[in-house]
């Protein structure tokens, strides 16, 4: 009989694990508490620094699921896990040989950085909003008009204090720079500026990204966080910053904000970890056995983790983990049937 | 007005208001270097300046204060340069400096 | 504007039986708020409000310009506490933002550094001998009116619409720093979205008018006023708001600070005679009202029992347009009847003040 | 005989617009000269001067000598028509003089004798005459068909690219393209009706009478001597305003700079000869490595001098050059084609500001004590590997040094000179010159090529003697004080523009590197070298293309085998240690790295 294990979420890195247990011979079985498979990707447009849409990764994964067979349990909460199975919202209990946890991450909510008046005034939207914005067709401003000045703010719930997010979330940066160079291709008159802290391009072409919005698209990057957005008469939204570079506050119009939301720890990760008696990172995403040779096995044998529930991940280096994690469960599952 | 005198002024604001701001120079010297929007601030230029060894002169300050439509003075001090190249070697985005310095001369001075 | 957000931010207000703390300033800028506040509780709302000759100054002016050492002002306060218990109070309500954000910062100290309490209710005993008595609830007065605005609401009778029109009246609240800004949970609405005086106009009548510098301080910064070399600093920021306000045409600026109600309706004289910029219509100023004024207008006070008269910018536009009666020829009349004297014209109110009353005396 | 029939008025009129034009600029030009270069002319104008520009008139404006050893083919197109068509004139004057004796005759009379005196009596030596017309007619008429072939495959002349001309070039070049095949066919004409002629004219004029009956002949007979006449009309009206100006102008030149005229980093009059003396052959394209690596083709010194002459020259034109020199060594007029440059960027961007740099004023940053001075400069303090061969070749040599700038010091004002801030760059010549006198030098040493260059052409050095630091090694091997280890290495030497066409120096370096290793040549080098792309005197191309130029040049160094690149200038050094895999050195490196001590 195969050996069974279960993977609580049904994203990228859930999707990924299911697929590769499969083929080693695993009966794989995901939980997936949205009504359908795909986690945060799915309300993604275009993926960095490609711009190859998210659709032309995810549809494959989510149709080779589907294609072998591979048991999916959607619209199912984890509510309580052990090395044995889970424990669903409902009350049912899946057991299980092995356990493996890809829940994710969540998006931070920038209304917390109140200053910056996201749910308060129209056109400050997050990134996530921008991309749905993409997604359903057309980028407008709340009066349907387009704009014509558009900043990005990026660290909006990333290396901030006040909001209790010390840690870089990794993806933002480059997600900022193809999201300007989107507004850029889809506003070519419009000014479109970056305002950053750190520019960290950490991954394969995200640098030459970068500097092609630079070069090619005019994208102005100001060092500086904003401190905080106003109406104006006009009802444009006044934005103030430190324009670090030249040692001068700076103050603007424009017309559309765009908060870079970062990654902050899944929710459930403090009862889940409870549950388990697993360990949380002092940031609050789940903590690895060891971050060098046990990135994806918790203190707890028998449960693995996948993709951004250990840290922020991007897309591409959540896919490459989830071989990591399989392989890990196998050794897990060769050695306990030994 | 009756001119009263109260001991003291109306400070004028620090801010860079982009919104009063002229930006059409700062355009036009963007559009025939757009390199110049590559500069990561790393301070290389200044750092190794032969005029900044001598004087305050901040060739990164006053290139970003253009950048920002904030000519004032930027002419005077572009002509604090002297042109040596140093900075055009050591810029890690490789950008023209000797021609930026150039081109902020001619674009905000009288020539 | 979806301005839901204040709701995340309440904090507890207590229904009567007040300890009223005054400020030392507002009694000579404004000089009828305080009395028209204890008015309002009193009569029209029939409240307890204790208005002890007893209290002292909190002397946050002088803690905040470096002058009066923590230890110091902690054991004023602490004898401002002492002072309500023993006359039977346990709601302390002050009428100055400053005092407020002292009053606040110190009951936070002694929270988060016990040690600190325990020295500053030693420091009172030996110093007088009274025994620290902590607040059940601190409130700030406007948090008071705040609490009361839909029972003023019910006894209304002008509301802040423009007669002439129809419509509401145009009105630019103006926070002071130190009522949410250190601690945004003491404030209703928190520091970003502060919605007490929000809260006020809007259910007298009126519209609030959000505009960018809203969050800007008035400028008066404890020593960049005080200190004349500074003073230029804090002007331009009182200029600043100014600035961004007037496209929106408001018809007056509500203060629940008594320095930025000051700052606001003094600085514009001061632009005026160095610039000559006025920001109101007609060459008048745009109005600076005290929350309690506010209140008394839709109350029914008479605007000179109200002190209004006091003000640098002229109030008569502003009471036109709310259509109030008042006698233009007892503007500068005493509660005697005597004639208080007139300022000069100035660039500010020229047009208005000297003919207003010259023509009508 | 009046020597007068209609169709000479087109040719009489062109003529007259040419002289008048010729002499009215050539006065021009020549009165509004500085008062130094009207005496340099008075002193030098009776000696033997004169003669040997007279010779290089000859050499030059009618042999074309320097154009011949660039491409024969090319030298014969130049020398066909200039010396050709010059003697067509002379043997003509003979023939008229033979025929009438020496009596006046007007101009036209000598152009169009054909024409006048189709059956010319002359007893003696006329087939002889008519066999040299035609033979110089023949030699004309062969280079304007090598013009034309020229236009169309340049690649046969050796040239990769040939010139983009103005409108006046345009009308000028097709009315010359005309003026002597129409002349044949005149002249052919002419002896079909009346005989004579020689090889040529004679039996195409036979050919066309046995072909063509006499009314035809007749009818034809006129309008194409017309033609002919209108033709010369055209090239002769429209020759002061195109290139074919440098045909004059370059006698005057050559005189002119035999009396030691040259042209400054100020304009003067004196470039109006230079300017208008360029022929536009084009020879200076293909030196350029602007044109053959980036394929950047409007910004030569042929399109340079061209718009500089015609007052359209652009900033980006004026700007866009290396100012290698390399154009300047090919030119077969030897116009000074860098400095032109330099004052036209003078012209357009000098602007005079009393105050600027006087943040220099009290400023002495210098440090040691000693009779040579180092002057380092700006860009060597970001090759401190040189600067640290330096102290140790100083220090073996036993010299005493004072520093210049050893904590940073002020540029030489090269570079602002380079891009034509002229003014300002004497403010830093004074200051650098006070500095050096000040602490009483007799010798000064640089590792900056473009500094020496500077430091020679443009400063009051008198007294102190100004090396580069391959100089001043050899120097001191020669003399002793340095006594170097032999080795087996291989070493290639880069040529920096500034030291090499700039100050003439080539063999100090290879000297210097031959007593360490072996040199290999690269297939460019001397006065040949290629540029390393990196110059401070173009402010418009981009890193990526520099970048391009670099690599295009080091290739050609990294092809010689040699285990190690030298060269002798620190932004040749930097350029090349970006471009190039192969281990770069300083000459001083290299020389610090082999000193023997017994």
């Amino acid at each position: 009989m195969k050996p069974k294990v279960v993977i609580a979420g049904g994203g990228a890195a859930g999707m990924a694990v299911a697929l590769r247990l499969e083929r080693l011979g695993v009966e794989p079985v995901i939980v997936e508490r949205e009504e359908r498979l795909g986690g945060k990707v799915r309300g993604w447009h275009k993926l960095f620094p490609t711009f190859t849409p998210a659709a032309e990764v995810l549809d494959p994964l989510v149709a080779q699921i589907g294609r072998r067979g591979i048991e999916c349990r959607t619209g199912a909460a984890v509510e309580a896990l052990s090395e044995h199975g889970v424990k669903l919202a409902s009350g049912q209990t899946i057991e299980a040989d092995a356990v493996v946890v890809a829940t994710g991450f969540t998006l931070f909510d920038a209304r917390r950085k109140e200053e910056y008046g996201y749910g308060i005034y129209d056109n400050v939207v997050t990134s996530a909003d921008l991309e749905r914005m993409m997604n359903e067709g057309a980028v407008r401003l709340a009066d349907g008009s387009t704009p014509r000045r558009i900043a990005l703010l990026h660290c909006v719930g990333s290396r901030d204090e006040k909001v209790c997010q010390r840690h870089c979330s990794k993806v933002c940066c480059i997600t900022g720079v193809k999201q300007a160079i989107e507004l850029k291709k889809m506003f070519p008159e419009a000014d479109v500026f970056n305002f950053y802290m750190d520019i960290r391009m950490f991954g394969a072409g995200y640098e030459e990204l970068y500097r092609e919005a630079q070069q090619s698209y005019n994208i102005h990057f100001v060092r500086g966080r904003i401190s905080e957005a106003s109406p104006m008469i006009n009802g444009r939204i006044q934005i103030k910053a430190e324009d670090t570079l030249t040692g001068r506050p700076l103050r603007m119009s424009i017309d559309m904000l765009v908060l870079l939301a970062g990654m902050r720890a899944n929710d459930d990760n403090a009862a889940l970890a409870a549950s388990a008696g697993l360990a949380l990172a002092p940031n609050g995403f789940m903590q690895s056995a060891d971050p060098f040779l046990g990135a994806v096995r918790s203190p707890r044998r028998g449960i693995f983790y996948a993709g951004a529930v250990t840290a922020p991940k991007s897309l591409a280096d959540t896919l490459a983990e989830a071989s990591l994690t399989a392989d890990a469960v196998m050794d897990y599952l060769n050695s306990v049937q030994r | 007005m009756s001119g009263l005198r109260f001991g003291y002024g109306i400070n004028r604001p620090r801010a860079i208001d982009i919104d009063s701001n002229d930006l059409r120079k700062s355009n036009e010297i963007l559009r025939e270097m757009p390199e110049l929007q590559t500069c990561i601030g790393c301070g290389s230029c200044t750092a190794s300046c032969t005029a900044g060894n001598l004087t305050e002169f901040n060739f990164r300050r006053v290139h970003t204060l253009v950048r920002r439509g904030e000519y004032r003075s930027a002419y005077e001090e572009m002509n604090k340069c002297m042109l040596c190249g140093k900075c055009r070697l050591v810029c890690p985005r490789g950008i023209n400096t000797r021609g930026v310095a150039m081109l902020i001369k001619r674009k905000l001075g009288d020539f | 504007m979806r301005r839901s957000s204040w709701q995340d931010y309440q904090k507890e207000i207590a229904d009567d039986k007040y300890y009223y703390a005054r400020s030392c300033i507002r009694q000579n800028f404004f000089p009828g708020s305080e009395k028209a506040f204890l008015d309002i509780i009193r009569n029209d709302l029939g409240r307890d409000v204790k208005d002890d000759p007893l209290h002292t100054s909190c002397t946050g002016i002088g803690y905040h310009a470096d002058v009066v050492p923590f230890e110091t002002i902690m054991t004023v306060v602490a004898r401002q506490f002492a002072l309500m218990g023993e006359a039977g109070y346990e709601n302390f309500i002050s009428s100055c933002i400053t005092s407020f954000g002292i009053y606040t910062e110190i009951l936070n100290t002694w929270e988060e550094f016990p040690e600190t309490e325990e020295r500053t209710r030693e420091y009172l005993y030996k110093a007088t001998g009274r025994e620290l008595v902590k607040p059940r609830t601190l409130a700030h007065t406007s948090d008071i009116v705040f609490h009361f605005r839909d029972s003023i609401a019910g006894k209304m009778r002008r509301p802040l619409i423009n007669v002439y029109t129809g419509r509401p009246l145009r009105v630019v609240e103006h926070i002071g720093c130190h009522y949410a800004k250190i601690f945004p949970k003491s404030g209703i609405g928190g520091s970003e979205f502060p919605y007490v005086l929000a809260g006020m106009i809007e259910s007298w009548g009126g519209e609030v008018v959000d505009y960018p510098e809203r969050r800007h301080c008035c400028g008066f910064g404890f020593r960049n006023y005080l200190v004349q070399a500074n003073r230029g600093y804090s002007i331009a920021n009182s200029q600043k708001k100014l600035e961004s306000m007037a496209p929106y045409r408001p018809d007056f600026i509500v203060a629940n600070c008594p320095g930025c109600a000051m700052f606001l309706d003094k600085w514009q004289y001061a632009i005026a005679e160095m610039e000559g910029t006025i920001y109101g219509a007609d060459g008048h100023g745009i109005p600076v009202l005290t929350y309690e004024e506010m209140a008394g207008l839709v109350l029914g006070y008479d605007p000179w029992q109200l002190g209004m008269q006091m003000h640098q910018v002229d109030v008569e536009p502003l009471l036109d347009k709310m259509g109030v009666e008042y006698d233009p020829a007892a503007k500068y009349l005493g509660q005697d009847g005597k004639y208080i004297g007139k300022p000069e014209r100035t660039v500010v109110n020229d047009g208005c003040q000297g003919s207003i009353y010259d023509m009508k005396r | 005989m009046t020597f007068f029939a209609p169709f000479t008025i087109p040719f009489i009129i062109g003529g007259a617009i040419m002289a008048a034009v010729l002499l009215a600029k050539y006065t021009l030009w020549a009165v509004r000269l500085p008062r130094e270069d009207k005496r340099l002319i008075r002193r030098n104008i009776l000696s033997f001067k004169s003669l040997a520009a007279l010779w290089e008139v000859v050499r030059e404006s009618l042999l074309h000598v320097r154009i011949f050893r660039v491409n024969p083919v090319l030298g014969y197109m130049h020398s066909s028509l200039a010396l050709g068509w010059l003697l067509l004139i002379a043997v003509g004057w003979i023939e008229t003089v033979a025929y009438l004796g020496l009596r006046w005759v007007p101009l036209q009379g000598h152009v169009f004798f054909k024409y006048f005196m189709p059956v010319n009596g002359i007893t003696q030596h006329k087939a002889g005459f008519e066999l040299a017309m035609d033979l110089l007619l023949a030699v004309v008429l062969s280079g304007v068909a090598l013009a034309w072939i020229k236009r169309m495959r340049s690649r046969i002349m050796g040239l990769r690219r040939t010139t983009k001309h103005v409108l006046f070039d345009r009308i000028a070049l097709s009315a010359l393209w005309f003026v002597f095949p129409l002349r044949y066919l005149a002249e052919s004409v002419t002896c079909a009706i009346y005989g004579g002629g020689s090889f040529l004219t004679g039996s195409t004029g036979s050919l066309l009478a046995s072909h063509l009956d006499a009314e035809t002949l007749a009818a034809v007979y006129e309008p194409l001597w017309w033609c002919y006449s209108i033709a010369l009309g055209i090239f002769f009206s429209t020759m002061p305003f195109s290139r074919y100006m440098h045909i004059f102008t370059e006698i005057p030149l050559i005189f002119l700079r035999r009396y030691r005229l040259a042209p400054g980093i100020e304009p003067k009059s004196y470039d109006h000869f230079e300017v208008e003396a360029c022929s536009r052959c084009g020879i200076c394209i293909d030196p350029c490595q602007l044109q053959s690596v980036l394929g950047i083709d409007e910004v030569q010194s042929v399109y340079f001098l061209r718009d500089r002459r015609y007052n359209m020259l652009q900033l980006s034109v004026a700007n866009n050059c290396l100012m290698c020199g390399r154009c300047q060594t090919k030119c077969p007029v030897g116009i000074n084609l860098n400095t032109l440059r330099l004052n036209s960027r003078s012209r357009m961007r000098n602007i005079p500001n009393e105050g600027r740099f006087n943040y220099l004023s009290g400023i002495d940053r210098s440090s040691g004590e000693g009779r040579t001075g180092y002057f380092a400069g700006c860009m060597t303090m970001l090759t401190p590997r040189t600067l640290s061969a330096m102290d140790t070749i100083f220090r073996a040599a036993g010299d005493d040094i004072w520093h210049a700038d050893r904590d940073g010091g002020v540029c030489c004002g090269r570079p602002l000179m380079l891009s034509g801030e002229t003014t300002a760059a004497r403010k830093m010549i004074e200051y650098n010159t006070d500095l050096f006198r000040r602490h009483g030098i007799t010798r000064l040493v640089t590792s900056c090529p473009i500094c020496l260059r500077v430091f020679r052409e443009e400063y009051a050095l008198d007294g102190i003697e100004v090396m580069h630091h391959s100089e001043y090694i050899r120097m001191m091997i020669a003399e002793g004080r340095l006594q170097m280890r032999r080795t087996d290495m291989r070493y290639t030497y880069h040529d920096p523009c500034e030291l090499g066409r700039g100050c003439g120096i080539y063999d100090q370096p290879r000297e210097v590197i031959a007593a360490v290793g072996e040199l290999v040549e690269p297939a460019h080098n001397r006065r040949d070298a290629l540029c390393c792309g990196a110059s401070l005197a173009n402010t418009v191309i981009d890193d990526s293309q520099q970048m391009r130029i670099a690599r295009e040049m080091t290739g050609e160094l990294e092809a010689t085998g040699a285990g190690t690149i030298v060269t002798s200038c620190p932004l040749c050094y930097k350029t090349i240690k970006r471009a190039a895999g192969t281990e770069t050195k300083d000459i001083s490196e290299v020389v610090a790295e082999n000193i023997f001590q017994p």
